[in-house]
């Protein structure tokens, strides 16, 4: 069922149908959506583009530089962020979810649910002091909860890199806008505290505050739902989490960033020394019918490459291993980037994959096999980074229910067809974006992102018969064109 | 017309290649290419120079273009394919590695122009002497000779050195120059195959291997002969079809019926009417009675 | 279960691939090299598997094997191979630090008929087969074998029994004297 | 005698836990022309903004800066503060201090702060010489030309199209379809193509608003992002242009051209988008595989072709050499990609997959047939590729062996392959009816050709260069030009389709514009000073220059120039300058560093 059938569906025939609505609805604020909002906001039309987090940028936003070209991730990702949240035709709601969606292309009717941040926004100008001022450290969500151990000169042992109760998602935050996080804030927890009341100098915290819900008239949505990892703790065989040096990508890529936990130190968890043996896992829960997942995760190659690469950048007498199955370098200058890793930085790639890891005194074991010599080999390992196989964002299969869409086995939403309508759903004026359909890389989530507005202007210029220029074939000459 | 060469006929060529040497001296004196062998040339140091010691495997042939630059030509043919790989590489050597030019130009005691270009044999005859001088020389064509072109490894490889004179993948110097004196080329698909040369005394268990699938080979695709450009090939192929190194004397045979293996040069003598008896009767398995059958001798 | 480590000696890559001229860590095991070798059917170790082992830096293992002395250097692996490794000045390099190293060498009369063969250039400036096969075959102890071959190149005057010495061959001994191997 | 304002943003501690803000503020006081100054926590936010708005008005200020985050953030941010309460927008200047002062001299705040100083010193010096510009309007054709009628091309018409657009879609075969018409059935359910293919065509050449050009050939383009001026040239071997009712309605021509000359179109569009699509390399460059030189080493797209029941087998498999239906085929994969030395040194992403499906189709015709795939590794990176593969192995027992062939031959009918065995890693021969070589996935013969007439770069293969690999996939460097599909890297169908999708909203988004907004801070020319050397011609990188037909001076194309200044560097007698960033301005803010 391709789109063209369904706009030729008599079932779907809502041309003429009453008050349309031209704007959009944008679930999920990763890059995938981002692209879309702005492509549809700067054709002049009002987007609504709602994320789970108080702050835009999805993961794009927490990784450290990005392959093959090895820029900053966040710095070429700001302007986008910024123009998204300053432009006139995007109205956000962050800290928010979809709650209903009711009607049809051309008229949906949306609610929304804004949970309590305990921070008038419309007051607050983010000067940051109640975060000072919160005495209550706890594990930073945007840094994966990693805490890493410091030896202080004084020779007591802290931790780099926590946060507060109060915090905002990042410093290039947008909005930049702190929320509580009731699970530890004293006064919510003890009932005693109030100290970021107190310094506010705008009198904006409200631990009143309840949740809120909005309604909007939509004409169209789009689906930027997006993916999260593999949870460590189903890796058995990896150390289920339990082991601090074993880590996943994501909280690599934090390590890795000059805006993480610290400051872009190479460092380890357990102690805080700076690993001279770092092995990557790939496949961790990917290419696994069995146990795990049965599908490629796509991105895991390229960014382990780079993750290694960008390690031998910082600890220049390091090593790095990478176990994998199949090197999966398909891309503009992807095959190049992975070969430049191994013959400029010694990245040294072991094919195989990675039996067992555990924790042997201060040291992580990692047992596996070459398949090239046949040898079993063993590596006792500084660090471990795993490649969790991407599964869907949470509350994926949720959101299909009350929209009445599909999703695969894995959660996956299902497009309308595979190959020709892989931005469409079932239900028209729904389409798709970004990795909620499947592992995408950023190019790609991108192209997905432009190409679902793409798929929205021209839907509303078909429902609200808002054609551009006629069509005068004496324009090129080309003989006419125009139909009876 | 006569055409000049500094010529480097390397250490085989008057012992193991014998036939290959004779032929080569008659073959381009009857073309009018006047071959002026280099001034006390050394060996090339084979395989094993290479083998045993990197820099050395490059020195002993470099001196040889030393003292070919003495001689004023600027191509040095060279009929080994072997000798012909060395000096290749170690000319390729002295133009790009600065320092090794040096430490030979300390060494030797001389400056090096770059100005000799080694090239084969085979390569001076198919390509500076025109087909129709080639063929006017016939007295005898080879009519009705069926013969498979073996090239060997270092004729046309690396293509780094070689510098590409022949398709490395599908030589067809041979073939032409065997069609040209009215033979029968005969397509196969084993022509750029190593024989196991450097290997033949002392591993001759894995030459023999190498060998028979060549011998059989070329009987599968129909030919009396193989012919050849290099020494080594040729004394191998030749020598291990019926000397298998078992035990001395027992005569263990191989299980194709041996096939006879011509340097190029040999052929072009036979065509050309040159005397032959003597050469021909230095091969292992003997050609005579075939060039008998096909009236040839 | 019995597990090596393969974390690299020290140095060992950087070794074999500043003495073979080589970026061996270039390689990413398409094993075309191995597909091609027409003596990998006798090596203990494929070409594709030495040069693992130089990145694993499996050093003895490697000085032990015997296919380091079985590649014929027939440039096959070198030709083919889409990152330009040749293969055949990896084992090239593994057999000269084998001889510095003092490591047995895996196929001794391979060794031993190379020294012989450069031992007669070293004399003689040129190959004098007849000296350079009774030194082989004294030294490798293996006298009979190829005496009917021997015989039949003598009767046809392949083999001249008196050597001619060249006069340059101070000069040749120059750059052996030059060169670390022998 | 200017009166600036001057307003330095905390940005909470990023600025103001490195830098002393009110020595700042007291020093800047003590500026020429600076008649207020004044420190916010952000100044980007709501009241931060409203803080300038309220100054412009009370005290009369007529230049605005910002000491903040670099300008790529917040430029226009504050223009657009600036122009709201009345004030020429290009009267607001930002002075960074935070990336160039506090983030990169956290540990010395003291030279921070004297840096922020003088770093806003110049901009003041800057301010002074600013002219109140007005960005320039141009027209803006409202009509897409899409290059290649393959699946890119034909969704991406379809998309500009129904938005209400008109497009022009120029195929340089006979028919639509591209190298998709080729394919047998596609991954992953093994549906024919024919059948979605051909509704999407039918859908273009139906639609209203797409002429299609085929045997056409796009031969020139002048003109600018908004303005193309296209010249298209068409094969007079098919007749008439396919498109609405063309076929029917009387054909314009221009001129009435004889038969055997091709026929001319001219006319104009807004936006280009390329979707050229793909090359096979030539297989008989691969010499080691003997491509070109057996008859039964074929290429992917040859084996497509046995497939389709449309072929010209009528979709048998059969040897080429004999016709006789092979038993056993081997395919070779990365046959010339991957191969830096010898061939290309890319992946070309679609063989893994592609090969799976033929293997797979082979053994449903031919059950009691072998199929053997060689490759290096497997590249099933897609939603169910993974899965697909492996069925071909587990299902219809695929052998894969992992090693690329050295040596494909033929002999006596049989084909043998050289490769190695993955476990012994010793060398295997593997005999063989039929030989599918993979061959690398390139751009189509003259993509460089038309990136010269598009002005569009291309990489050294000759695949176009995307504007920026991660966030602008589906644009090329040059304004008004989009890429879609293989013409940009090698793609399968569905990435295809989506990228194809994107270059049509890049296009709608242009079109949505009333007209083209082009930025005035671009270069002019003092006509009293050129000479007209022309050096600055060659310099401009946008071919934004050319010679005044009769005045002997150089001109500036304000709608092509981006203010790159090459030519103010090179113009000898400094003739050419830049709006708002003129000599006089660069030498006061030099000394005022100084």
């Amino acid at each position: 069922m391709t789109e063209e059938m369904l706009h030729s569906d008599p079932a779907h025939k809502g041309e003429e149908a009453t008050h349309l609505s031209n704007r959009v609805l944008i679930v999920g604020a990763g890059i995938a959506g981002i692209q879309a909002a702005l492509d549809i906001a700067n054709s002049g039309h009002e987007v609504v583009l709602v994320d789970r987090l108080p702050s835009v940028g999805g993961h794009m936003h927490q990784l450290s530089e990005t392959f093959p070209t090895l820029d900053c991730s966040q710095c070429i990702m700001t302007p986008r962020t910024v123009e998204v949240g300053r432009h006139r035709n995007i109205k956000l709601y962050v800290y928010s979810e979809v709650e209903q969606v009711q009607g049809e292309a051309g008229s949906f009717h949306v609610r929304i649910r804004r949970k309590p941040a305990y921070v008038r926004w419309d007051l607050c100008t983010a000067c940051g002091a109640c975060t000072e001022a919160c005495p209550q450290q706890i594990p930073v969500q945007f840094d994966r909860q990693l805490e890493i151990a410091r030896t202080t000169k004084s020779g007591q042992v802290r931790t780099y890199g926590t946060g507060k109760a109060i915090y905002t998602l990042s410093p290039q935050a947008v909005p930049k806008k702190p929320v509580i996080d009731t699970g530890y804030c004293t006064w919510f927890q003890k009932g005693k505290c109030r100290l970021c009341e107190k310094v506010c100098p705008v009198k904006a915290i409200d631990y009143e505050q309840q949740p809120s819900w909005y309604e909007e008239q939509v004409g169209a949505i789009i689906l930027a739902t997006g993916y999260e990892l593999y949870p460590l703790s189903k890796l058995g065989e990896y150390g289920a989490g339990d082991v601090p040096d074993v880590i996943d990508a994501l909280a690599m890529e934090r390590l890795l960033s000059a805006s993480g936990p610290t400051a872009g130190l190479m460092r380890r968890p357990s102690d805080g020394k700076v690993p001279k043996e770092v092995v990557w896992i790939q496949c961790a829960g990917s290419r696994d019918p069995e146990l795990h997942m049965p599908y490629c995760s796509k991105i895991c190659c390229m960014y382990s490459a780079k993750q290694a690469m960008l390690y031998k950048h910082k600890v220049h007498d390091g090593q790095a291993f990478v176990f994998y199955i199949d090197i999966r370098s398909a891309g503009k200058r992807y095959e190049e980037f992975v070969q430049r890793a191994m013959e400029e930085d010694k990245v040294l790639f072991v094919r195989g994959k990675v039996s067992k890891v555990f924790r042997e005194g201060d040291k992580v074991l990692v047992w596996g096999v070459d398949t090239l010599t046949g040898l079993p080999v063993e590596v006792s390992a500084d660090l471990v980074v795993l490649s969790p196989a991407m599964i869907p964002s949470e509350g994926t299969r949720q959101m299909a229910e009350m929209l009445r869409l599909e999703v695969d086995e894995f959660g996956w939403w299902t497009e309308c067809e595979g190959n020709l309508a892989p931005l469409e759903t079932r239900r028209r004026g729904i389409f798709l974006a970004g990795a909620g359909t499947g592992p995408k890389d950023i190019p790609e989530a991108v192209s997905q992102g432009s190409g679902a507005a793409g798929k929205v202007l021209s839907l509303f210029a078909r429902l609200t018969g808002a054609a551009g220029a006629p069509v005068r074939p004496e324009d090129t000459g080309i003989g006419s064109s125009t139909r009876p | 017309m006569t055409r000049q060469y500094a010529f480097y006929p390397g250490c085989t060529l008057h012992s193991t290649g014998a036939e290959f040497g004779a032929t080569a001296e008659m073959v381009s004196e009857t073309l009018g290419l006047e071959m002026v062998e280099i001034p006390d040339w050394n060996c090339c140091g084979a395989s094993s120079a290479h083998s045993l010691d990197h820099e050395l495997g490059l020195a002993l042939p470099a001196r040889n273009l030393f003292q070919a630059e003495t001689v004023g030509l600027e191509s040095l043919a060279i009929p080994c394919a072997a000798c012909y790989s060395k000096l290749a590489a170690a000319a390729v050597a002295l133009d790009t590695d600065t320092a090794f030019r040096t430490r030979m130009e300390a060494d030797l005691g001389a400056r090096y122009e770059g100005n000799v270009k080694p090239r084969s044999l085979l390569e001076v005859i198919v390509r500076d002497v025109p087909k129709e001088a080639l063929k006017a020389k016939i007295t005898r064509p080879l009519k009705n000779l069926r013969v498979v072109g073996y090239y060997g490894c270092l004729l046309i490889r690396p293509p780094t050195t070689t510098r590409l004179w022949d398709d490395p993948e599908h030589p067809s110097s041979l073939d032409d120059i065997v069609d040209w004196l009215g033979a029968e080329p005969v397509p196969w698909s084993y022509g750029v195959d190593c024989c196991g040369g450097s290997l033949t005394l002392n591993r001759s268990d894995v030459v023999v291997h190498l060998v028979d699938k060549l011998v059989q080979m070329a009987h599968e695709a129909g030919a009396d002969a193989l012919v050849t450009a290099c020494p080594m090939c040729s004394a191998n192929v030749d020598g291990r079809q019926l000397y298998r190194g078992g035990i001395p004397f027992m005569g263990e045979r191989p299980q194709a019926k041996p096939m006879p293996i011509f340097y190029f040069t040999e052929l072009m003598a036979l065509a050309y009417g040159l005397p032959m008896a003597k050469v021909l009767g230095k091969h292992y398995v003997d050609p005579r009675p075939l060039l008998d059958r096909l009236g040839l001798v | 279960m019995s597990q090596q480590s393969i974390v690299p000696e020290e140095g060992f890559l950087e070794r074999v691939s500043a003495l073979s001229h080589q970026n061996i860590s270039a390689c990413y095991f398409c094993l075309r090299c191995s597909a091609g070798c027409p003596s990998a059917f006798a090596m203990d170790f494929s070409p594709a598997q030495v040069l693992r082992f130089v990145q694993l830096g499996h050093k003895d293992a490697l000085l032990r094997s015997s296919a380091i002395w079985l590649c014929i250097g027939c440039e096959t692996c070198g030709s083919r191979c889409p990152n330009q490794i040749h293969a055949g000045a990896v084992m090239d390099a593994l057999r000269q630090i084998c001889i510095a190293d003092r490591v047995p060498p895996g196929e001794p009369k391979v060794f031993r008929l190379h020294q012989s063969f450069l031992d007669s250039i070293k004399w003689w400036g040129r190959l004098h087969e007849l000296s350079m096969l009774v030194e082989y075959k004294l030294l490798s102890r293996d006298l009979i074998a190829d005496l009917d071959m021997g015989a039949k190149m003598f009767l046809v005057g392949k083999i001249h029994p008196l050597p001619k010495r060249i006069r340059g061959v101070k000069e040749v001994e120059r750059l052996y004297s030059k060169q670390g191997a022998r | 005698m200017k009166r600036i304002g001057v307003f330095v943003c905390h940005c909470g501690t990023n600025i103001a836990g490195t830098i002393d803000v009110p020595r700042v503020i007291e020093e800047i006081a003590k500026f020429p022309e600076v008649v207020y100054a004044v420190d916010y926590k952000y100044m980007c936010s709501d009241p931060g903004q409203q803080l300038i708005r309220d100054h412009i008005a009370a005290d009369g200020l007529d230049a605005v800066i910002v000491a903040a985050c670099s300008p790529a953030m917040h430029e226009t941010t504050f223009r657009r503060a600036a122009e709201s309460a009345g004030l020429n927008p290009y009267q607001a200047e930002i002075a960074n201090i935070r990336e160039q002062s506090s983030w990169v001299h956290q540990q010395e705040q003291e030279a921070a702060t004297n840096k922020a100083i003088e770093t806003i010193r110049t901009i003041v010096a800057k301010a002074h010489y600013n002219e109140s510009l007005i960005p320039f309007h141009l027209p803006l054709v409202k009509r897409g030309l899409v290059i290649g009628g393959g699946i890119a091309g034909l969704q991406a018409a379809l998309d500009i199209a129904q938005a209400g657009y008109p497009v022009v879609l120029v195929e340089k075969a006979d028919q639509l379809g591209g190298r998709m018409a080729e394919l047998s059935g596609l991954y992953l359910n093994l549906d024919s193509s024919a059948d979605p293919l051909g509704k999407k065509i039918e859908a273009v050449k139906s639609h209203p608003n797409i002429q299609v050009l085929t045997g056409s050939e796009v031969v020139g383009v002048g003109g600018y992002v908004g303005n193309f001026s296209v010249q298209v040239d068409k094969s007079p071997a098919d007749e008439g242009p396919v498109s609405g009712e063309a076929q029917s309605s009387a054909v314009k021509r221009s001129p009435p051209a004889p038969s055997f000359s091709p026929q001319r179109f001219t006319f104009d569009v807004g936006a280009i988008v390329i979707a050229t699509g793909y090359d096979l390399y030539d297989k008989r460059k691969l010499g080691e595989y003997g491509g070109g030189r057996y008859p039964d080493v074929i290429d992917g797209l040859q084996f497509e072709a046995m497939l389709r029941p449309d072929g010209p087998t009528g979709g048998r498999i059969v040897r080429p050499s004999d016709g006789r239906v092979p038993k056993e085929i081997v395919w070779v994969q990365c046959a010339g990609s991957r191969d830096p030395e010898l061939h290309m040194p890319h992946c070309s992403k679609v063989c893994c997959m592609y090969v799976a499906k033929q293997a797979t189709l082979f053994k449903q015709r031919v059950p009691d047939g072998q199929a053997t795939v060689f490759y290096i590794d497997i590249r099933s990176q897609g939603k169910g590729y993974e899965e697909f593969v492996q069925r071909a192995m587990e299902e219809y027992d695929v052998l894969y062996v992992r090693g690329k062939a050295s040596k494909v031959f033929q002999e006596n009918g049989r084909a043998t392959v050289w490769g190695v065995d993955t476990l012994t890693g010793l060398p295997i021969e593997v005999e063989a009816d039929l030989v599918v070589l993979a061959t690398a996935t390139v751009p189509r013969a003259g993509a460089m050709e038309l990136g010269q007439r598009l002005h569009v770069s291309v990489d050294e293969h000759g695949f176009f260069s995307e504007a920026h690999p991660k966030l602008r996939p589906v644009e090329s460097l040059t304004a008004g030009v989009f890429l879609a599909g293989a013409a940009q890297f090698p793609k399968d169908i569905p990435e295809t389709v989506a990228q194809a999708s994107g270059a049509a909203a890049k296009v709608l988004g242009l079109f949505s514009q009333r007209q083209m907004v082009q930025e005035p801070t671009i270069a002019f020319v003092d006509a009293e000073i050129c000479s007209g050397c022309g050096l600055c011609i060659p310099s401009c990188p946008y071919d934004a220059r050319s010679m005044h037909e009769w005045r002997h001076i150089a001109t500036v194309n304000t709608a092509l120039c981006q203010g790159c200044g090459a030519c103010t560097m090179i113009c000898p007698n400094k003739a050419c300058k830049l709006r708002n960033l003129a000599p006089i301005q660069v030498l006061s803010m030099m000394e005022a560093y100084l």
